[in-house]
């Protein structure tokens, strides 16, 4: 009985490493461009930098892509979206947040219109660093995250779903009345 | 010659009903027509320098022209009917008049 | 029966590796056209296999049923290609079998991506069905012609045919026109970018495709491998003379493909209707004066 | 046989209508007497007919005096007739008060048309009859149409006097087979010279037959007419006056080759532009009363072509089913204050009986299989088709695709519920009224029945039911039974 | 034989069993519909066993019957199709205003189209005929319009008294009834030949929809009855096809108008008369083609469909090869259990939600499955896509037309071809794919009886698409008795004038390649499941399923090509109008209160009289 499982256990983990291999070399991204360092991407992109070397490129919708780009500050409203449009993604999925904004609120971090620390509603595993992050910082950025995802350190969606609770009532307290009809969709 | 003026007579009547309005100017039209025509009916009979289609001992011989008597007959009745036609029409004349206070066919309206 | 199938599924294997392969370097190809450096060649191969191990989401049982029957419809259509003289089926491989049988494989996709309930995909689909009636008939008629000059549908006696005497018994050679019709058309069934439309990830978020991610993602890549392998060699075999030796077929496909692919690469997009009305303009004229040629003239057979 | 029954057919009527204006207390017993006597009589005469009779009048041999003739035609003629006639007298009873002498002179005046051997005397049947009829419409109650009807029928009968006039002049008699004997042997008066007579005595007619023309009268006569006045216009009248006809063009029509395109292209004329009109139409009776003289033009079209037999089939088909539509229509136009189409949805509905009586009629006089009227279209176009004429067959059949069309609208409206788009429902339909169910609904049962038997017995007992002489099986068929 | 078993019994059977199933529905309605259920099986029960007495004769009163191969083929075909769609009729005699005449205009009709189809004269076959047009005219004002009715009676009319004009025409100069005898007669004198070419012929026109005469097929098919629609559709349309069968082959035009063929280049030889039927095929095709994918009704886009394919049965049979003709063949069969079952899944879905309007559903296959796969595998075989029957067809007619080298013809076929994948994809997407409406949340799946002929059609699709041979092998014996070759069929493996199919391996090629598929797919990580509403949106948040769902104006930028374009209906809505204005115009003219009007067209008639007369 236990040797079933251990062999299962064995192929799963072997499974996962070929997966992570995979993984790693071919990360789709979904970019929501709600603030200014959105206009970094592109030349991370072009031909100076040349993102697809590294098996990434663009994708149109959450379902196919594995990480989600938060570029710059996010509004209550953006909030209620990106939340929406992290979930509808397939796991694994990564989340990599851009500059300040995202990190503390950055020059907004008085607005009542914009959260500060987005880690507080979803678990976020690369920052990069920068108002806005050079090409350079983006292209560093994404080899972290590659390298986490190889090391199984990239485990922001697994966090998630361990802590929904707690993400979920930050959630719920900072988008308070802006509800519709209930805290998301139904 | 009698039967041209009858025709002439029956197309005088069938002028009546094409340029008539007025209801007993219709039936009088009506009337001329079939007036005419039983004189034309009548003239057909007539056989020059014929004689009475009776019998009688003046006139024995049966090589005789005769006048030919039937159309006579016919008139009568068509007449007759003429007579009863007319009586009727002038009923509904009345009763139009009643009805539409107008003997003017177009002032009736309707289709 | 047994050795066809074994044969079948060797062209299988053979097309798949073939063309993801092929589809790694013609990435790599056009960012070098763009001054970059490209993916790794075996780049396709890491996403499909990424997709494959991801956990997606699924709406319901049409979602996958549809997904399993693109991907056996097609594969089903791959095994009876002839490649190199290597048939599954000899005598089978009726060109019509390939139309209707390509046909079941999209009926899947677009089954599954519209049980999806995604209006995007619904619109995706209907722009794909839409330029398949613009490419499919000009297509056919000059399909129409080679088969009645050269009396067989059957792909392989269509290449031994043009076999016979180098490359001046190539339909490319006897009927330019309709190749160039065809390779229209066939621009517009590869989905290459004028007749991009019904995918066009910025305007329909990448329409049929849109609600996918996971293994049904990765199955229609590889659905998307074998359909642009069939197309391909369809295209080969019917106007460049099939091919006697791997190489040559591995050339040929190669010129082919990349040549469709830099063509994309310098166009831009027409708009749905812009495609029927092209279609209906230019391509199907022509092909219907090759058709007529062919038929009436006997030119090219 | 009793030859005397012949004269009391039209005489018993007639003195019926005397002692009605006697006793007018009576006057429907009178009636109803006469009516009974006409049935039994023509049953009577059908039963030991064997051969033509030729009754004297006041015994002068023909052609002298006045004479009547009771040959197959005839015999055909006074049995549809005096059913005909008794059907409706009976289902439209409530009318007859008032009118009883009228009706009893109708009866008389109608059977005389048909039996008549002699030209004048036809005419003052005629004109009797004519009479009757203008003081009938004035049931309607809008005596401005009877007025109209009045002067065209006066002026129609006053032509065909004339032509008769004219034939007496030519041939100095006015016995009908006298006269046809006369045309046989002398040469003159050549075709050409007949054109006036014949063209009058047509013209004549052909107002009585609603011929196109000459039918104005027609619209606003029977529109609005009741079930007893516009039934027996369309059905009784229009077949007797038809038969007349008929009897004329047989015996007394030698026409040139042109004087019988002139005559043709009127009558076909009156079918096509009658039943465009009928389609155009949205009101049943109004509908009724165009198809009504769409048949005539049929039928005297096909006298015209010599094909006594076929015509004769038609005439039958569209009597007894325009008796049916007819009556029904009036009777819903009356009890419901309209027949206009649209508001007559689903009337049907809660009368089935009397809505299978009108469908099978409705089916009949477009002449579909199982019904009598495929019967006789299919014995119309297959001695058309003998008689190597293409032209005709071909315009009879497009305009029965028009003659369906409106048919069929008439009956999917009155049978189903709902606006255009939505389900026929039950629950959608108005509360219409029928008055005196029963007897109409026995009447037109058997009338239907009798239809749907008399289109499919042919089809299994007789193997050229396409091709019969109606005439001979009366001899045949009804003599021996 | 004795007289049990026998044709005429069987439509006797059927008239009683009409009767019978009047009376019984007013006693009890589910009773009465229950006899049209029994009575179809029987008759189609005692047809198979009829099929060892092909070329029987026997009459019935002057009636003859004689059951040839043809006839034989397409009573079974429609014996089937009325059997199966029987079964629903249980269902909805609530919903229909007249349930006792129903049943019997059902049988009638039924009776009428197995007379028309074994009876051995013409004028016979012109009876039942009629008996089909009247019965079914009758039901389909049942349904949604009364002017569909109108229109499906005055098309009929035009097609069987072009026919009945004919039989009459051939009967004067042949003197007989026998169809054998009089096409025989026919045949060796062109005028007559002509004359019955054209008037059966249209009359096959009109019945099967084909392109000018097409229109009544929408207005009858979209808006009868639900269970009526399959009937028409699946079955009597198919008539046409045997009126054509009848012009063309066994006639034969092909031989008779060998002398005025078109050689126009190899193998082109074909007879003007049958290039025109082929022409009006390719038009109807087209047309049927645009008219469905235009369609917001479910009903009205199969009626469409059905023009479209009957332009293909036309085609197969004009072109009058063996290859054609037995395509042609298929091709009814096939499309009759298609559409049929198409339409019996529309019914399903409108028994259930009540409405045919495609915009107002979605999302139903997560509540009736099965009748979604019903109407996937009818649109798989009406696509002419493997492995379902509908691609033999279609795999033979294109052998031949392209054999032919037809190159504008077969630019329609391939035209209406691939047109069918958008249109039969329409309905599956808008009705049963998509975002499932609240108000329909609690549909539940067709009743059993109605899932059973459902099941069975389908079942009769997959089996003949992957068994073709079944089939053909009696249409080869039907195209040898008529005078052509048959079919060059070798064990599984069907061989056109081009190539070689063999459906059975395809079926199993593609059921490994499924198999594959499903294995490829097991084997990777289980999917999350979701609610329907949970998809991308941009992030937006929307509430609405109906929102969500893309069914109205489905081609909307194809059909701006052709909005604009020479429509029929138009045309004859204008002739409608015209011959309306006409009669307004003579009733205004002729019939007139003022005596003196009248009196002047006496006048002017008695001048014209005289004068043409005396000309």
């Amino acid at each position: 009985m236990d040797n079933t499982v251990e062999k299962q256990e064995n192929i799963r983990k072997g499974w996962d490493g070929i997966s992570r291999f995979f993984r790693a070399n071919s990360i789709w991204m979904l970019m929501y461009c709600t603030g200014c360092c959105a206009i970094e991407l592109p030349q991370a992109m072009t031909s100076r930098y040349d993102m697809e070397r590294l098996g990434m490129g663009p994708m149109a919708t959450p379902r196919q892509a594995d990480v989600l780009l938060i570029t710059g500050y996010l509004s209550l409203k953006t909030l209620r979206r990106i939340i929406y449009a992290y979930e509808q993604m397939s796991t694994p999925k990564y989340l990599v947040a851009f500059g300040p904004c995202t990190l503390n609120g950055g020059i907004y971090y008085d607005s009542h219109a914009v959260i500060n620390r987005l880690d507080q509603y979803l678990p976020i595993d690369v920052y990069i660093a920068g108002c806005m992050p050079k090409p350079e910082a983006v292209m560093n950025g994404f080899n972290d995250l590659i390298g986490m995802i190889k090391r199984k350190e990239a485990n922001g969606w697994k966090k998630y779903e361990q802590n929904k609770d707690w993400y979920r009532k930050n959630q719920i307290q900072a988008l308070g009345e802006l509800r519709i009809k209930d805290e998301f969709h139904e | 010659m009698i039967q041209y003026f009858s025709i002439v007579l029956m197309l005088v009547g069938i002028y009546g009903l094409l340029s008539q309005r007025n209801v007993i100017k219709l039936i009088a039209a009506l009337n001329i027509f079939e007036i005419g025509l039983n004189l034309f009916i009548v003239s057909i009979g007539f056989v020059k320098d014929g004689l009475v289609p009776i019998l009688t001992s003046n006139n024995e011989s049966s090589a005789m022209l005769y006048v030919d008597p039937l159309p006579h007959a016919l008139v009568l009745t068509s007449i007759v009917i003429g007579v009863g036609v007319t009586a009727l029409a002038l009923a509904l004349a009345k009763k139009m008049h009643d009805k539409y206070g107008t003997y003017d066919m177009d002032e009736m309206g309707g289709k | 029966m047994i050795t066809g199938i074994l044969t079948g599924f060797g062209i299988l294997l053979f097309a798949f590796v073939w063309q993801t392969s092929l589809d790694g370097i013609n990435r790599k190809i056009v960012g070098r056209f763009q001054k970059r450096i490209g993916p790794k060649w075996y780049q396709q191969f890491r996403d499909i296999f990424k997709a494959l191990s991801k956990t997606g989401v699924t709406h319901g049982w049409v979602f996958d049923f549809g997904v399993m029957m693109a991907l056996g419809g097609i594969m089903a259509t791959v095994m009876f290609l002839p490649v190199v003289g290597y048939s599954a089926f000899p005598g089978m491989d009726n060109f019509f079998i390939f139309v209707y049988l390509l046909a079941v494989g999209m009926l899947g996709m677009a089954m599954s991506s519209v049980g999806s309930g995604n209006p995007l995909a619904g619109i995706g689909v209907m722009r794909a069905l839409t330029q398949m009636v613009g490419y499919e008939v000009p297509f056919m008629i000059v399909i129409l012609g080679i088969i009645f000059g050269h009396n067989t549908s059957s792909l392989s006696e269509l290449a031994a045919i043009q076999q016979a005497s180098g490359i001046m018994t190539w339909n490319l050679v006897k009927m330019p026109i309709g190749t160039v019709v065809a390779y229209i058309s066939l621009l517009g069934m590869l989905g290459k970018k004028p007749f991009e439309t019904f995918i066009a990830p910025a305007e329909i978020a990448s329409g049929p495709m849109v609600e996918y991610g996971g293994k049904q993602l990765g199955m229609l890549m590889i659905m998307h491998e074998f359909a642009t392998f069939i197309e391909v060699t369809l295209f080969v075999t019917l106007f460049l003379g099939g091919a006697t030796t791997l190489f040559g077929f591995i050339a040929k496909y190669f010129v082919v493909y990349i040549l469709a692919s830099l063509i994309s690469n310098a166009l831009a997009r027409f708009k749905i209707d812009q495609v029927i009305k092209f279609y209906y303009k230019v391509p199907i004229t022509l092909a219907i004066v090759q058709a007529l040629m062919v038929v009436f003239l006997g030119w090219g057979v | 046989m009793n030859t005397s029954f012949i004269i009391l057919l039209i005489a018993v009527p007639l003195g019926a209508a005397f002692l009605s204006v006697l006793v007018k207390k009576l006057g429907k017993y009178f009636l109803g007497a006469a009516i009974g006597f006409n049935l039994a009589a023509s049953g009577i005469l059908a039963y030991d007919y064997v051969s033509p009779v030729i009754y004297e009048i006041g015994g002068f041999k023909p052609p002298y005096g006045i004479s009547l003739v009771l040959d197959e035609y005839s015999l055909l003629g006074i049995l549809l007739l005096n059913v005909v006639f008794a059907l409706i007298a009976i289902m439209a009873c409530k009318y007859i008060k008032k009118y009883e002498v009228v009706l009893s002179v109708a009866l008389a005046a109608l059977n005389g048309v048909i039996l008549t051997g002699d030209l004048f005397n036809l005419f003052v049947f005629m004109e009797i009859s004519a009479i009757a009829a203008y003081i009938l419409t004035t049931m309607n109650k809008n005596i401005k149409y009877t007025f109209n009807y009045l002067v065209l029928g006066t002026l129609g009968s006053g032509l065909l006097l004339f032509g008769i006039a004219v034939i007496y002049n030519m041939f100095g008699s006015l016995n009908i087979m006298d006269i046809q004997n006369r045309m046989a042997i002398i040469s003159y008066p050549v075709a050409g010279a007949l054109v006036l007579p014949l063209a009058l005595i047509f013209t004549g007619l052909s107002v009585e037959a609603k011929l196109l023309p000459f039918s104005g009268w027609a619209r606003g006569v029977l529109k609005d007419s009741n079930s007893l006045v516009g039934t027996l216009i369309v059905s009784a009248f229009s077949a007797a006056v038809l038969l007349a006809f008929g009897r004329l063009i047989d015996s007394l029509f030698v026409m040139s080759d042109s004087l019988l395109i002139v005559f043709t292209v009127v009558t076909v004329g009156t079918l096509i532009l009658a039943e465009i009109a009928a389609f155009s139409k949205k009101n049943l009776r109004e509908i009724l009363l165009f198809s009504s003289i769409a048949q005539s033009g049929l039928v005297v079209a096909l006298f015209l072509q010599g094909l006594k037999s076929a015509a004769l089939l038609v005439l039958i088909n569209n009597v007894i089913s325009k008796m049916i539509l007819f009556t029904l229509a009036a009777k819903i136009g009356e009890d419901n204050g309209t027949d206009k189409l649209e508001d007559l949805k689903g009337v049907f509905l809660k009368n089935k009986v009397l809505g299978f009586g009108f469908t099978a009629a409705a089916m009949s006089l477009i002449g579909l299989p199982l019904f009598f009227g495929f019967i006789a279209k299919a014995n119309v176009l297959v001695s058309l088709f003998e008689a190597n004429n293409i032209w005709l067959p071909m315009v009879i059949l497009i305009v029965s695709v028009i003659e369906g069309a409106y048919v069929v609208r008439m009956l999917t409206t009155l049978w189903n519920t709902g606006e255009e788009g939505e389900l026929a429902k039950a629950e959608d339909a108005k509360q219409y009224k029928l008055t005196n169910k029963v007897r109409l609904t026995i009447i037109i049962t058997i009338a239907a029945i009798a239809i749907v038997a008399a289109g499919i017995l042919p089809l299994l007992q007789m193997n050229d039911w396409f091709n019969f002489d109606i005439l001979s099986f009366l001899t045949d068929g009804l003599g021996g039974v | 034989m004795d007289f049990i078993l026998s044709v005429p019994a069987i439509v006797v059977g059927l008239f009683a069993a009409a009767v019978l199933a009047y009376l019984l529905t007013k006693a009890n309605k589910i009773l009465g519909a229950l006899i049209t259920v029994l009575g179809s099986g029987a008759a189609l029960a005692a047809m198979l066993m009829l099929k060892g007495d092909i070329n029987s004769v026997q009459s019935l009163g002057a009636l003859g019957f004689k059951l040839t191969d043809y006839g034989w083929f397409f009573s079974v075909l429609m014996l089937l199709i009325f059997f199966s769609v029987s079964f629903f009729n249980l269902y909805w005699m609530k919903k229909i205003i007249h349930p006792a005449a129903y049943n019997f205009l059902y049988l009638v009709a039924l009776a009428g189209t197995v007379g028309a189809f074994t009876a051995k004269d013409f004028i016979g076959l012109f009876i039942f005929w009629e008996t089909i047009v009247w019965a079914s005219m009758f039901i389909i004002p049942f349904g949604k319009s009364r002017n569909a009715s109108v229109v499906y009676y005055a098309f009929s009319a035009f097609g069987s008294l072009s026919m009945l004009f004919g039989i009459l025409y051939l009967y004067s100069k042949t003197g007989s009834f026998d169809i054998q005898y009089v096409l025989e007669q026919a045949s060796m004198n062109t005028t007559y030949a002509l004359v019955a070419f054209i008037t059966i012929g249209i009359a096959g026109l009109v019945k099967i929809g084909v392109f000018p005469f097409h229109l009544w097929l929408p207005k009858a098919h979209g808006n009868a009855p639900d269970t009526f629609s399959p009937i028409l559709s699946g079955g009597l349309v198919k008539a046409g096809g045997f009126a054509a069968f009848l012009a063309v082959i066994v006639m034969p035009s092909y031989k008779v108008f060998a002398s005025n063929a078109l050689f126009l280049g190899r193998e082109l030889a074909m007879p003007v008369p049958n290039y025109i039927l082929v022409f009006l095929g390719a038009v109807s095709i087209v047309v049927g083609t645009l008219m469905a994918i235009k369609s917001e009704d479910f009903k009205k886009l199969i009626a469409y469909s059905s023009v479209a394919n009957g332009g293909y049965i036309i085609i197969g049979i004009a072109i009058a090869d063996s290859l054609s003709v037995g395509g042609a063949f298929m091709h009814m069969f096939a499309h009759a259990l298609a559409s049929a079952a198409a339409f019996l899944s529309a019914a399903a879905v409108v028994h259930r939600t009540g409405t045919t309007k495609m915009s107002e559903l979605g999302g139903l296959i997560h509540r009736m499955p099965l009748t979604y796969l019903v109407y996937l595998i009818a649109i798989i075989s009406m696509a002419g896509i493997p492995p379902m029957s509908g691609f033999i067809s279609k795999w033979m007619l294109f052998q031949s037309m392209i054999g032919k080298g037809m190159v504008f013809t077969a630019a329609a076929a391939f035209f209406g071809s691939i047109g069918s994948f958008l249109y039969v994809f329409r309905p599956l997407s808008a009705v049963f794919l998509g975002q499932l409406s609240p108000k329909h949340e609690s549909v539940k799946e067709a009743p059993f009886l109605m899932q059973v002929p459902m099941i069975g059609l389908s079942l009769l699709t997959l089996l003949f698409g992957v068994f073709p041979n079944i089939v053909l092998r009696f249409i080869s014996d039907i195209l040898k008795t008529a005078g052509l070759d048959g079919l060059t069929l070798n064990g599984l493996v069907i061989s056109g004038t081009n190539g070689q199919l063999n459906p059975s391996l395809v079926s199993l090629i593609f059921g490994i390649g499924f198999f594959i598929a499903l294995i490829i797919f097991i084997i990777h990580p289980k999917s999350r499941k979701v609610d329907l509403m949970d998809t991308y949106t941009a992030s937006e948040f929307i509430y609405t399923p109906e929102l969500l769902h893309y069914s109205y104006a489905f081609y909307a930028p194809f059909e701006r090509l052709y909005e604009n374009a020479p429509s029929t209906e138009k045309w004859y809505a204008a002739l409608i109008k015209k011959i309306e204005e006409a009669g307004q115009l003579v009733s205004y003219t002729f019939f007139n209160n003022k005596p003196r009007i009248i009196v002047f067209w006496m006048v002017c008639a008695v001048i014209a009289l005289l004068w043409g007369g005396s000309l």
